[in-house]
């Protein structure tokens, strides 16, 4: 179950603001709503976790992110993300390319082009409504790197701001949405009765 | 007459002797065998179509209190049964050895008390994969540059049917002369081609598969009950898997909860819990769920085929030519029993007398499950007869002929019969033309042209489908068929006890065919003993003769056959004991119902159920007491069952909802057994063939992930989406069968799913639609709609 | 995880199981209480084999914690036939030739028997969707239908004489 | 298909009830009919701790008239829905629908208040509480809250219920004089979701479209009402041509999410068609039936 993914996101801060956030895998990663970076391989190899519980449905996924690419002269990183969940029954990957540049009406823009794959049970039950909870999951994401960037943009030291966490409940929040998305559509396939 | 009807045989519209189990909750299918110490499997499947398997950990689900063992291919290694033989000469993984090749393929099976906990367990098994390209199209599975399946079988040519000419292509079939087809369809006033595909599907019986395996250390014996539509198979086939001398293996078939060809092949299940029970010394259960019934066992058709006709400017046929992928999933686990790798596709040119034709099939490997069954039909014949009822359809349109018309045009006569096809075949016997004037008067198919012609005009969609066909049923002569290397007979034993009752023991095996009803009344009639009184026993291999079990419609062209030939073999001896009674020569008496007399001599009599008791202590000198035969009966040629469809439906243009406005069936299956039984098979198979036409289809994304796996989804037709079925018949009996009987079951399965098919089309013939593929739901009916712009 | 205990009617004898909560109907009924009439078909409430009477409602027993039973009256199809005497509906299945591979049979029997007491006199239509939660392979429905109309028949005479 | 273990918890009050969901928190699920959340617990989707059972709390059952108003327990099952006198002659709109949900069986254990809770797109209730202008009683630890359905429905499987509360009532006014209203849905068969189905309540005063409330199901990411559609129709004598601008509003708010029902295009043209077939048959209602 493959969907692809073409965004823009206004950003408030300006194009090396942002460049400078982007180019920090571990930043971007921690702006990825639920999902941690556990462990640097090596400078463009790093293993991470999305961990989710929301009502009945736990879902963790444990994984691995390569830099494909980082290209200061044209903004843009190219990684590729893949992981399984914690039970083996599913995996996800992703293909994605995000880069900024000089925004038409905000300061600067993010772009992000994604290729997500799903296989597994969630493919069998859940597939159909990947765009909807990429689209969630990237929506948060571009909130997150554009509120990171907001708070870094008028700080001395733009990393060490941007590694505060953001509030925890936010987070949530927006997989929440997400996920519920998509616990609603595995739910769908049943008898439409509670 | 009145002591005829007393025996409630042949030709009697009798209750089934079946029923008051069923009825009152107290049949036995697997599920219900429970055995002291018993335990359950549960399967761990992949999640993934293709992928390499790096490491499977076991730790965790083995610490779960309750859990015995969780066996994996390593473990089947050491025992040489991590792959097994399919019926097709292919070998399958019976739990993915390093490699998974589709989705939800056996990988693991976890034993434990109950199936609560084997459950539990099951999700605890620790399975690495490495993921790899999945192919779902067999088109594309023939790129040269396509990955590669089977990495068991790089550098064989072979796959036990025939050369194979790439990694992912299984066998190249063809029959007919290529040569005289191409040069007829060089010379043809006119010629037609289509891409007709018949999707995948899935027979979906109500009860699942499954099996209790039960090994007797102390005996060496083991004991499976298990859904087999071919019980004694499954015997010879764990012989040859196990080394147990097939003497100490037991195979019982208990109720089956419908086949329709899901329960034919043998699967890992099985003989997981088969190897289970055997190491652990305990009772082994394993139930398979709906999901992984739609998902694994067993799918059908799957077949992407192009066919063309050729023929003259009146619509005459001069040449048939087909080409075909068969997408055979992972393994080529084809359940058929022909010596050809497309079964009795040949069948294809039908009713009609077509003087030349060439088809080939070609089988493709595919990240798909295995199988390729004959669902409620024989081996591919439902896709060779959806191919000319559908192409006929096709040449109709393009030359404006009507369809009935064209179809009366090409009929083989009925005094060709026998007849010899393009293909091979001796039609045994049929009256093709007669039958369908009888169906179109009954409908008024004049009428409905007219109201059509109507209804058209005010911009509404009504179709009339017409399905003239011939099936090929009853494997087989064993010159044709045989699995394994046992050829296709089937068996029947006979004993009738002193007080003049009996038991008859079968090869075949009911899911619900009414075996114990119709056997009994073909030796009701031949014996002169009342049906009731006579037992019908199947599949338990310790009890019956070897057979080869229930599926393409055998059961009452083979099985039938065997049991009229044992009872004529009791008949005869019965007649000399009558005659020893009677003290005149066996020559000299009559055979009279139920009794003989001497000619002559009416009242000089002695009743079968007299003869039965003599049998046991009064026989002519030199004879043995007893009175009983066994008979395998190898049959000299298929049955030729046909039938003439109508069906007519209503397209709403807003939604592309179609609704079956009306159903006409005309079978002829030679003599009938039992009117109301046949009926019965037919209503069922009709449903099963709407089911087919109007919605069942097993998709998947391009990942090779399952769309679709439970009944939400998969269309299994309720009481409300199911039409109402008029039924009717002829009889052309068969010339070879010792009752003149053809086999019903599968008729209406074959034939109605063209039926709709070509009724569906036909709502759109007046805007030059000439084909939409199946299945026919409201989605793919609007495309058709809304391309043609119909619905504003 | 801890048993509890459950006690109900069924089939007009009350009975005591332990079950864990998770335990669904369907297999306290099959496996506990060796009532096997009643069939899995699909796990998902779409097939209706293991229809159950439960309050004087059909419902299906493979989505119904045993443990939800507490105090109820259950009837299976192994209760259908009073006295060693079928169920009018029993004997319509039979003799309008309502079954084949027997699998749906308890399921529809039961589901048959509660619909004809909500609507005694059912058309066809009314037939085919006071039934529709039943799904069968073998027999197309049409037989199903007439033996319902068969039993509602039998049913209305019986009635219909003891009224007299 | 097992079930992974849990906790099993019968309230026989709602107070109850609610302090069991607020003592366990996230890892508490209510069950109500349970034809969703028991198969994705056996397919190990779910895997709640604690099930916190609210069929046996008899105050959330049944059907009753108060102050001019239709009060509906959240537990009262499909089945007596279609069997509400009361209902049918009130508000017969809710009758009719129930009828076209899921089967026999699943309608006796099946429940209104889950249908709504759930806040899936793809249920009947929700549509039909828009279309009727339901109000919710959500009770919880603070108390009891009324939340009418236009504010209820915030998105896929997120509604205005929070986690400690449960939806006790739901109340809706009896449908007014001249007044007529469907509920159309199309299915690929019986048990099945809407492919697409659309609500309308429409009155009349004389020829002239009074009001209009169209809402539909199954056609975005939740349950919607489709006011422009409304607006074509409020203040005009209604014809054909009329209904088919409404449908056409209807349509622009549909985002279907495309699967074996069918794609993205055909779903927004049965939303239409069914926007279309409720309009005519509630318009047929008026005053009659």
């Amino acid at each position: 179950m493959q969907v692809t993914i073409n965004k823009v996101f206004p950003l408030d801060g300006s194009v090396s603001d942002a460049w400078n956030l982007l180019e920090n895998i571990e930043q971007v990663a921690s702006c990825m709503p639920g999902a941690e970076i556990t462990e640097t391989v090596d400078e463009n190899n790093f293993k991470g976790s999305v961990k989710v519980k929301i009502g009945p449905m736990h879902v963790a996924f444990n994984g691995d992110i390569a830099v494909q690419e980082i290209n200061p002269g044209e903004h843009r990183v190219h990684l590729i993300a893949k992981g399984q969940d914690s039970k083996g029954t599913s995996s996800a990957s992703m293909d994605l390319t995000a880069s900024v540049r000089a925004g038409e009406s905000g300061a600067s823009e993010l772009t992000g082009d994604a290729d997500v794959t799903v296989n597994g049970k969630l493919a069998n039950f859940g597939g159909r409504m990947m765009t909807q909870v990429a689209d969630q999951i990237l929506g948060q994401f571009a909130d997150n790197f554009s509120s990171r960037l907001g708070a870094s943009a008028g700080s001395e030291d733009p990393a060490q701001t941007a590694s505060e966490p953001e509030p925890q409940v936010q987070e949530i929040n927006g997989l929440k949405f997400a996920w519920q998305a998509l616990i609603g559509f595995i739910k769908s396939f049943f008898t439409s009765k509670a | 007459m009145e002591r005829q009807e007393q025996l409630q045989g042949i030709g009697c519209s009798r209750k089934r002797k079946e029923d008051p189990r069923f009825i009152q909750g107290k049949g036995l299918y697997v599920d219900d065998v429970k055995l002291p110490g018993m335990l359950c499997g549960e399967v761990v499947r992949s999640p993934f179509a293709h992928a390499k398997i790096v490491s499977i950990n076991k730790e965790k689900a083995l610490a779960l209190p309750g859990v015995h063992a969780v066996i994996t291919a390593e473990d089947l290694k050491p025992l040489g049964l991590h792959w097994m033989p399919t019926l097709a000469g292919d070998t399958q993984a019976v739990l993915a050895d390093e490699k998974v090749c589709f989705q939800m393929q056996e990988v693991a099976m976890v034993i434990a008390d109950d199936r609560y906990i084997a459950a539990d367990a099951a999700e605890l098994v620790e399975v690495e994969y490495e993921q790899l390209p999945a192919l779902v199209d067999p088109h594309k599975a023939m790129d040269a540059d396509a990955p590669i399946i089977r990495e068991d079988l790089v550098g064989k040519d072979e796959a036990g049917q025939g050369k194979r000419t790439h990694n992912n292509h299984i066998f190249t079939w063809d029959v007919g002369d290529k040569d005289a087809t191409d040069r007829a369809f060089e010379s043809a006033e006119v010629t037609v081609r289509e891409d007709i595909l018949n999707p995948r599907v899935h027979p979906s019986p109500m009860e699942t598969c499954g099996c209790v395996a039960s090994f007797d250390k102390v005996n060496g014996s083991l004991t499976v009950h298990i859904t087999s539509q071919a019980p004694h198979i499954v015997r010879t086939v764990v012989t040859l898997l196990s080394g147990i001398p097939e003497s100490k293996v037991r195979i019982i078939s208990p109720d089956i909860g419908g086949g329709f060809g899901n329960k034919v092949g043998i699967y890992p299940g099985y003989v997981c819990a088969i190897v289970s029970s055997i190491v652990l010394g305990r009772p082994v259960k394993w139930i398979e769920s709906r999901i992984e019934n739609i998902s694994t066992t067993a799918f059908a058709r799957d077949y992407h085929g192009v066919g063309e006709l050729a023929a003259d400017k009146d619509g005459r046929i001069t040449a048939l030519r087909f080409h075909a992928l068969a997408d055979h999933g992972a393994f080529n686990a084809h359940a058929q029993p022909t010596k050809w790798p497309a079964g009795l596709f040949s069948i294809c040119t039908g009713s009609y007398d077509i003087p030349v034709a060439y088809a080939r099939v070609d089988g493709v490997y595919t990240n798909k499950a295995p199988g390729g069954v004959a669902y409620r039909c024989s081996f591919r014949v439902t896709e060779a007869v959806y191919l000319i009822e559908r192409m006929i359809d096709v040449l109709a349109q393009k030359l404006d002929i009507d369809k009935a018309e064209i179809r009366r045009r090409n009929f083989i006569q009925a005094d060709q019969f026998p007849y010899q096809s393009a293909l091979g075949w001796e039609y045994d016997s049929g009256n093709y033309a007669p039958a369908l004037e009888k169906v179109l008067e009954a409908c008024d198919y004049e009428g409905l042209r007219k109201e059509q012609t109507e209804k058209r005009a005010n911009g509404e969609l009504m179709g009339i489908g017409l399905c003239t066909f011939t099936e090929i049923v009853g494997a087989g002569p064993s010159k044709a068929c045989d699995v394994l290397g046992v050829g296709m007979f089937d068996s029947c034993e006979i004993r009738v006890h002193p007080t003049g009752s009996a038991i008859a023991r079968m090869g075949t095996i009911t899911q619900g065919q009414g075996h114990e009803t119709t056997y009994a009344q073909i030796i009701a009639t031949e014996l002169g003993l009342s049906s009731d009184d006579i037992q019908i026993e199947e599949g338990d291999t310790d009890t019956a003769p070897y057979g080869l079990g229930t599926y393409g419609s055998r059961s009452t062209p083979v099985g039938g056959a065997a049991t009229a030939m044992a009872a004529r073999t009791i008949r005869a001896k019965a007649q000399k004991i009558a005659a020893h009674l009677l003290e005149v020569s066996p020559e000299d008496i009559e055979w009279d119902v139920d009794r003989f007399h001497v000619k002559g001599n009416p009242d000089a009599v002695k009743t079968m159920k007299e003869v039965a008791w003599a049998a046991y202590n009064n026989v002519p000198e030199g004879m043995e007491m007893g009175l009983e035969s066994v008979n395998y009966y190898d049959p000299p040629n298929f049955t030729y069952p046909f039938g003439i469809y109508l069906c007519v439906v209503d397209i709403d243009r807003h939604t592309g909802e179609t609704s079956i406005r009306r159903f006409y069936a005309l079978d002829d299956c030679g003599n009938r057994i039992n009117p109301m039984i046949i009926e019965g098979q037919i209503h069922g198979g009709l449903n099963e063939a709407f089911a087919v036409a109007m919605g069942q289809l097993i998709s998947f994304d391009e990942e090779g992930n399952l769309q679709g796996n439970t009944l939400m989804d998969y269309f299994i037709p309720t009481f409300v989406e199911t039409p109402h079925w008029e039924t009717d018949y002829t009889v052309t009996p068969s010339p070879h069968h010792p009752l003149g009987a053809k086999g019903v079951a599968e008729s209406p399965h074959v034939g109605g799913i063209p039926c709709f098919s070509n009724a569906v089309v036909d709502a759109f013939a007046h805007k030059g639609v000439t084909h939409v593929d199946m299945p026919h739901t409201a989605f793919n009916v609007w495309k058709t709609i809304h391309e043609l712009g119909l619905d504003s | 995880m801890a048993k509890t205990q459950v006690s109900f009617n069924l089939n007009g004898q009350d009975v005591d199981v332990l079950v864990e909560p998770r335990e669904l109907l369907i297999h306290v009924l099959r496996e506990q209480l060796q009532l096997t009439g009643s069939h899995i078909g699909c796990e998902t409430s779409h097939c209706g084999a293991c229809t159950v009477d439960v309050n004087g409602q059909s419902i299906k027993s493979c989505t119904m914690l045993a443990i939800q039973a507490q105090g109820a009256t259950v009837m299976t199809v192994e209760g259908l036939a009073a006295g060693g005497e079928l169920h009018p509906l029993q004997q319509a299945f039979m003799d309008e030739h309502g079954l084949q591979c027997g699998f749906c049979t308890p399921g529809m029997l039961v589901r048959g028997y509660r619909f004809l007491q909500e609507n005694p006199n059912p058309s066809e239509e009314e037939i085919r969707s006071g039934m529709a939660g039943n799904l069968c392979r073998c027999t197309g429905y049409q037989n199903i239908i007439k033996s319902i109309q068969t039993a509602a028949a039998a049913l209305n005479a019986d009635t219909g004489s003891q009224a007299e | 298909m097992i079930p992974p273990s849990f906790e099993y918890h019968a309230p026989g009050s709602v107070d109850d009830a609610i302090a069991l969901l607020s003592q366990y928190g996230d890892a508490a699920k209510i069950l109500a009919g349970g034809h969703s959340l028991l198969p994705m617990m056996k397919l190990r989707f779910a895997e709640p701790e604690h099930l916190v059972d609210i069929n046996n709390i008899d105050s959330l059952k049944g059907i009753r008239e108060e102050d001019g108003e239709i009060v509906i327990g959240s537990m009262t099952s499909e089945n007596a829905l279609i069997a509400s006198t009361l209902l049918q002659e009130k508000c017969p709109m809710l009758p009719e629908a129930a009828k076209m949900i899921a089967d026999p069986q699943v309608r006796n254990r099946g429940t209104i208040g889950g249908d709504i809770s759930h806040g899936d797109p793809g249920n009947d209730h929700p549509a039909l509480m828009l279309a009727l202008d339901a109000t919710f009683t959500l009770a919880g630890p603070n108390g009891a809250r009324q939340v009418a359905a236009a504010d209820f429905f915030l998105g896929t499987f997120f509604t205005a219920l929070e986690a400690d509360e449960i939806m006790t009532e739901i109340r809706i006014a009896p449908q007014a004089a001249n007044t007529g209203a469907s509920y159309q849905k199309l299915k690929r068969k019986t048990g099945d979701y809407a492919t697409a189905a659309a609500a309308a309540v429409i009155s009349m005063s004389g020829d002239t479209c009074q009001s209009a409330s169209i809402a539909l199901t199954n056609l975005g990411a939740t349950a919607m009402r489709a006011s422009e559609a409304e607006a074509v129709l409020v203040g005009q004598v209604v014809d054909e041509a009329l209904i088919s601008q409404a449908a056409a509003k209807a349509m622009e708010i549909c985002d279907p999410a495309e699967d074996l029902r069918g794609d993205a295009e055909y779903k927004t043209h049965m939303g239409g068609e069914m926007t279309r077939r409720a309009i005519r048959a509630a318009m047929q209602r008026v005053g009659g039936n």
